[in-house]
């Protein structure tokens, strides 16, 4: 059964070391110098390819001292046969904001998984995390004394707020309309409590873009969705606008006729946008980057409760507060986070995140609740159903009597 | 405890991740919120310009997602040689190196193609596959993720190296229902599915779940109360059960994996940005194809069979959706030889506004 | 309190008689030389408008004999106040295809009401029919004497097939894409049974258009939706066009831009249709009726299930057959509605109409039952949400076990 | 009965209706299925032209829909005079004389003006009100019908009697929750609304509902069981009471009328044609106005406002729904100065589906 090398073979996981695109079979075949977990998981796998099945148990809770959150456990169903990942739980690490690293950072972290755990990892989970893929037990604690002590701490699994997340934005991006490298980053130190003993009735996840774009995918993913936006007029350079059509932009086709609202106009010489009418969609700037700019009053739309189809099917996050102003928003979300979770913790149904709960109460209670007076920003249309709850009434005449 | 013991260390906790300021290279520290515009150089690789007129380049480079220590080592060895040591992540697990030097971005190409992590993904390309853990650690999975998204990348490459595309074209794989990741959002999805209620373990199931905890969990009242072997238990109703996997999320005991009847959708249409159009859910493409590792022909050869579709019919600047909701969804089934089955058409709560509700009918 | 002419005062119907609009007032007061119901109903009016309240109680059963339907009883709640209206029932009566009459028709019908009920009618009720507006009960089995041997007959009410209706179609229509006026007229004599002895769960109602502008509001308001369509090119006459161009028609602006699927381009002189991408939205044709027409091969699709909200929302009928050719309409909707009904008066609940039992067992099912298969036209969208209940499986190797 | 009696005369039944060729006007029957065109040739006036050349004049006149014997044979002695007897009611419950002769177009309508039954309605105009019984025969209405009808189409008058609108615009009056119409499918649509629950009547419950479907016609499952006076009959929990009137539907004991809580709400942007987009609901423009017969001047007013705004904005071949969709419903509400509040919101069943799910907002 071992090969030559003392190794078990895994001729369907070999197919997998071909081919253009790195492979992750190599990732951990070239790992096994640092654990023997490596090999274990290799073999598992293999026996999943060939019966087209998963070998893990259903999760176990293991955590560090004083988080509730942060540690996946995991547990082989075939320890007999793979020792070595009879235990193979994963962490979780809080991301720095953007996913910026120095070279040094990266090797510390290396250092750290490789004296704890498989010395695999995945960079990031899809939440955001640093995942370090793959220890036992007894692992968790050192390796969380080492982390912290290098200045990294878990991020959130269970009942907990999800460790934020946020695009590069003005790391490195013209486009962003605040600054969602700080706002991740201080949101996540403000709430270290919530993010690490779980408080809710079930996840919260918050994830900030800097321009409608979205490129973190909030609107999808994120149960508070950050979204960059701009009150006044893009910014448009003239000259730079002819320079795309010199160099043979079909701006009537490509930018005009694709614009959502049709507010921009081509006369041959001039790109006329008429900016009361645009949705801040990102087509336009996006095709002419040179050209034209968000405008200059930035700050950011504010949605709720985006979510997975389990079980009441996927939801994407819906506007919340139409515009807020850069500087504001900080302290803005942290408000509305305390009024939402207030309400979500009291009404909450046991794993129901707070998208259903809007779902199920009622939008209009939510806002109540929360202290937001309904706007027609925060809807498609109006209801299309007579079925409404009236709330003012007059007295009848009967009941005067 | 003796008051003379040494005191503990304090324990940290709660100092959350690091400040990215720290890991910031200069050229970034000193532009930071005032580029002005990018332009692309080649694929996978950026300039963006500051009004300062400094330039900053970036090389992005393909990466598994699973990484082994030794491969981030070498990412730090490659930042250090040209970049000052410089690097970061992207929102879909590629690796960006962030360079200065115009000079230093060819020579860090050939290195990074030498080690195995080409450079592409950007603009109108096919870029990394958002996907999630599959056999390689979760216990839900219905496939593996790891194994798909190599398997389809192999045969999109060209569309990763090269800027073909009519647009930017997201992929997303899960393992299961769960949807760990924008699967619900994406281009094109693969998804893993169940196609078997769960098999009961009655012998544990009183001990480790709550029995009404776990009927409550069934979003489609398929689980009721049973006495097995005089003990207290459930049932499933198997023509209510649709596979979801919920109950075995809150209780260990109903297992839904079934190697022969577990398998793959695909879902096409989706996307996340606001550009142009709204977001949109993905939708149907495909409800099965049979898992089959470890290269998965069957999805494989949809997959580039509707992104080839795609990239041959779309117009430029069209999303997969976008294109599809213009020439309708007749008109996709036809195109890509896709049936169209009972399956497709909507059965669960908002169900009646996805029928057609008007006579607008291509023939 | 009443008048010199011995008559109630009416001061704020009086109202209602001033303005350039027909007052149907003034109909119900000039009918007082035809029956005493009439003055009493002004009255029990005036009394609804000063209290702001119907008096009219809830309905009771009264027909003719043999009918389940056609007659909608009623009652007044201060009947010691208006005598004359304490019974009031209504007739339906079934229209003519089209509403098409004769003056001599006409008087027939007004010389049997004129005899037998009040003189007051509604040409036509919402559904389509003669409506004869209040007459006492023992009035009614005269009033059908009379009617039948003139030719005419009840429409529905109650769990009966209701009165089709059509648009004016071939009779004065350049678009209609089948006859109109004959389906509807057909599909009520071969069902004369089910329109006059309730055999469903609920009522049943279909409404045939002729073209898609849908002139009679099929779409929102018919379980069964027959609107006409065509397969192939629209007919162009280039001339015409020309004509309209001439005349001052801003062709790329109200024509071209306003096509939704854009599949029209005018290239300053031709009009060029790619009719593989035209959805037959009629704008095209509505805005240039000399100069473009429906095409030649024609027929109608069918569309199931609208009505009004109560009680689970309004619903818009959706397609169930694309396309059937004009000659075998009747022939297809006869075997179509077999099956439907058979699925329905096995499976609907009581009160619930065709379109609901649709949402509640689901499309898929539905076209199995009645023998269709599923194809995309009939979606917007193909589902977006991963809960497909599988029917096809492979055996698992622990059942062959 | 005696074997001698004489047979009756057999009861005529199931005819179904008589035959409309017997009609139609000789200039129809010879054109039927043969129209090649029309053109208006005036507000109300219609010229079908055939294949053969022939052209048929239709002059559409007003009618408050509720008719008197006595205007009937008023129109039937019309259509003698000037049509050969023949004449037709739309689907909007105008009359519509069927001429042959071109010159006989003026003098009908001269004397149809005379005689209060003006001409108009045709293409882009106001064209009658589908609308229901009210207080003049229904037990369910929260409102009356025609005297809302009356009362806007005097307002709306210069709209019927001439065509000056972007498009055409539907109106639709109903007087309860059941929308006899097409209330829930109009540009603008007046509804009589209950706002307060049933009134249990307890004394007669009993005696004539049957409990168990009663409570099964609650879609907010707001009836429950509740014993009355040693009586079984219904408590209404008031919370729950959306006051569509289901259950006084089916049991007469569940009476909704209140009058000072009964009133109007008014909706807007519905459409049924295919013409250029799919057909649309209605949907909430003002929940709630009071009752305020004989005139209405409330609504009157609202609904004159909401028509001036649109026809000032629209553009050509706008339906009012297609206008509010490309400005937006903020500036729809903006423009008619209609508050937005927290009925506009759904909370049905779709609710989430209507939520702004995009950052697509204008400022
Ligand atoms: C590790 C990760 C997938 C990955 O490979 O990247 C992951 C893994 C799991 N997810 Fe997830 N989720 C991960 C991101 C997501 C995301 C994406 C996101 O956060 O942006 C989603 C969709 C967004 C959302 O939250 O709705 C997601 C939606 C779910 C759900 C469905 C939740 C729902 O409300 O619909 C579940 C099931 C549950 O919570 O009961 C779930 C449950 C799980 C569990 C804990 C399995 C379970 O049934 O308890 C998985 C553990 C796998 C393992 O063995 O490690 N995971 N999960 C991601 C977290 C890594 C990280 O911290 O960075
Ligand atoms: C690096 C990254 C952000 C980060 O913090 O990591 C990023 C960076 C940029 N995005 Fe993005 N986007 C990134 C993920 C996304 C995502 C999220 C996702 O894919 O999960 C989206 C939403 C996708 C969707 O809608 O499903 C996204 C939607 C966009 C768009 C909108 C494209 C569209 O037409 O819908 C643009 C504009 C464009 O490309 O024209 C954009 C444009 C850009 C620009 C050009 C912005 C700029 O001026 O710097 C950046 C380089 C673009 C490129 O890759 O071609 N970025 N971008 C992410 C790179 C992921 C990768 O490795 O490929
Ligand atoms: C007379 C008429 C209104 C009118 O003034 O024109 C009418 C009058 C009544 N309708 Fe209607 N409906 C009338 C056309 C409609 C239409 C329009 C249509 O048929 O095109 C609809 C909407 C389409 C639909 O069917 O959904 C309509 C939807 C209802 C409903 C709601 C049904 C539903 O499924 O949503 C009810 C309540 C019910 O059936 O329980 C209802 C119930 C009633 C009742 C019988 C009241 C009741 O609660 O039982 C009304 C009797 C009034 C009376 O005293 O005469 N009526 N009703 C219309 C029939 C005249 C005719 O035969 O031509
Ligand atoms: C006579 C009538 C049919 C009947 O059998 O009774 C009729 C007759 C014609 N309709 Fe209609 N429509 C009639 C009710 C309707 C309805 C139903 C309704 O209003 O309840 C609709 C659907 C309304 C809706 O969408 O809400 C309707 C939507 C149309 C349209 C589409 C307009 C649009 O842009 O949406 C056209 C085309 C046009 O006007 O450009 C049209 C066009 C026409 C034409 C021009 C067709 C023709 O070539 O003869 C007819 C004269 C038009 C006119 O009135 O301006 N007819 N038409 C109905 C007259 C009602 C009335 O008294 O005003
Ligand atoms: S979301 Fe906007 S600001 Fe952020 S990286 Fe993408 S394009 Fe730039
Ligand atoms: S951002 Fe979008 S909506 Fe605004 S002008 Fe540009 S393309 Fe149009
Ligand atoms: S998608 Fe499902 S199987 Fe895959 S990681 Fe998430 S929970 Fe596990
Ligand atoms: S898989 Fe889903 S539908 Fe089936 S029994 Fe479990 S929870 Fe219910
Ligand atoms: S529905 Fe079409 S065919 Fe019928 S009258 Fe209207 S426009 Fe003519
Ligand atoms: S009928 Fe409608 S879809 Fe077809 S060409 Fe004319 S405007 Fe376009
Ligand atoms: S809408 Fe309501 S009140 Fe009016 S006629 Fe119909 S059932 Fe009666
Ligand atoms: S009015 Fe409607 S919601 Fe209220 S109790 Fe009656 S059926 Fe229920």
């Amino acid at each position: 059964m071992a090969n030559e090398n003392g190794k078990r073979p895994t001729p369907l996981l070999d197919e997998l070391e071909k081919g253009p695109w790195p492979s992750f079979v190599t990732e951990i075949r070239k790992t096994s110098d640092v654990s023997p977990m490596c090999d274990d998981l290799l073999g598992q796998l293999e026996l999943s390819y060939e019966e087209k099945k998963g070998h893990w148990k259903h999760g176990g809770i293991v955590g560090v001292l004083g988080y509730g959150g942060g540690v996946i456990g995991r547990y082989s169903d075939v320890p007999e046969q793979f020792p070595n990942v009879a235990h193979f739980h994963t962490m979780r690490i809080n991301q720095p904001s953007g996913w910026f690293y120095t070279s040094d950072a990266l090797r510390t972290l290396c250092d750290i998984w490789e004296r704890h755990g498989s010395g695999l990892t995945n960079m990031h989970g899809s939440t955001g995390d640093i995942v370090f893929l793959g220890t036992k037990t007894d692992e968790l604690e050192p390796a969380f004394k080492e982390l912290t002590e290098a200045g990294f701490d878990l991020g959130g699994s269970g009942s907990c707020l999800r460790t934020p997340s946020c695009c590069v934005g003005p790391a490195r991006c013209e486009w962003a309309c605040y600054d969602t490298m700080k706002l991740c980053n201080d949101l996540t130190q403000a709430y270290q409590d919530e993010l690490h003993r779980p408080p809710f009735p079930y996840k919260y996840k918050i994830k900030c873009a800097g321009c409608p774009n979205d490129c973190v995918a909030a609107a999808a993913r994120a149960d508070l969705s950050v979204i960059g936006t701009w009150k006044d007029d893009i910014q448009q350079d003239d000259a730079a606008v002819s320079e795309y059509v010199a160099n043979g932009l079909d701006i009537q086709k490509d930018v005009c006729e694709r614009c959502p609202t049709h507010c921009m106009s081509w006369n041959g010489e001039k790109l006329t946008i008429e900016n009361r009418e645009c949705v801040r969609c990102m087509h336009c700037i996006n095709v002419m980057p040179k050209a034209l700019l968000p405008g200059k009053e930035r700050g950011a739309t504010l949605l709720i409760g985006a979510k997975a189809p389990i079980v009441n099917g996927a939801l994407l996050s819906s506007v919340l507060v139409p515009f807020v102003p850069a500087e504001e928003l900080q302290e803005t979300i942290e408000e509305l986070n305390k009024r939402i979770w207030e309400f979500w913790d009291e009404n909450g149904k046991n794993r129901e995140r707070v998208g259903e709960l809007i779902q199920r109460v009622g939008m209009a209670n939510f806002l109540d609740a929360i202290g937001l007076d309904p706007i027609p920003e925060m809807v498609t249309a109006p209801r299309d159903n007579p079925y409404i709850y009236f709330q003012e009434k007059q007295a009848s005449e009967e009941e005067s009597k | 405890m003796t008051p003379t013991a040494t005191p503990k260390a304090k324990r940290i906790t709660d100092i959350g991740p690091p400040n990215y300021e720290k890991f910031l290279p200069p050229v970034i520290k000193r532009n930071y919120g005032q580029w002005k515009f990018h332009e692309t150089l080649a694929p996978g690789v950026l300039c963006h310009v500051s009004v300062t007129g400094e330039k900053l380049y970036t090389v992005r480079a393909a990466s598994p997602r699973l990484l082994s220590v030794h491969s981030i080592r070498l990412f730090a060895d490659l930042a250090d040689k040209y970049c000052g040591g410089f690097l970061r992540f992207t929102s879909r697990n590629n690796v960006e190196f962030l360079l200065s030097e115009f000079a230093n971005i060819e020579p860090l190409k050939q290195d990074l193609l030498k080690a195995g992590y080409p450079v592409g993904g950007t603009n109108n390309s096919i870029s990394n596959i958002v996907h999630t853990q599959g056999w390689v650690h979760c216990h839900s999975s219905a496939t593996d993720a790891s194994g798909l998204v190599k398997s389809m990348m192999d045969a999109l490459f060209p569309y990763f190296s090269e800027e073909k595309l009519p647009a930017k074209l997201r992929l997303a794989v899960a393992c299961c229902l769960n949807m760990c990741g924008a699967v619900h959002c994406s281009d094109i999805a693969v998804l893993g599915v169940h196609r078997k209620p769960p098999k009961i373990r009655h012998d544990v199931l009183p001990k480790i779940c709550e029995v009404p905890t776990l009927i409550a969990s069934c979003p489609t009242g398929a689980i009721r109360p049973a006495t097995v072997s005089g003990k207290p238990s459930v049932e499933v109703i198997e023509e209510q059960c649709m596979y979801c996997g919920n109950c075995y999320t809150v209780c260990p005991a109903m297992p839904l994996n079934d190697p022969e009847n577990d398998g793959i959708s695909i879902w096409v249409g989706g996307k996340v940005s606001n550009a142009r159009t709204a977001p949109k859910f993905t939708k149907l493409a495909i409800p099965f194809l049979p898992n089959n590792p470890p290269r998965w022909p069957e999805v494989v050869e949809a997959v580039v069979n509707i992104v080839d579709k795609y990239a041959s019919h779309a117009k430029k600047y069209e999303r997969m959706g976008e294109w599809i909701e213009r020439i309708g969804w007749p008109r996709f089934f036809e195109m890509t030889g896709i049936p169209f089955t009972r399956y497709h058409i909507d059965d669960f709560k908002n169900a009646g506004l996805t029928f057609a509700r008007s006579t607008h009918i291509r023939f």
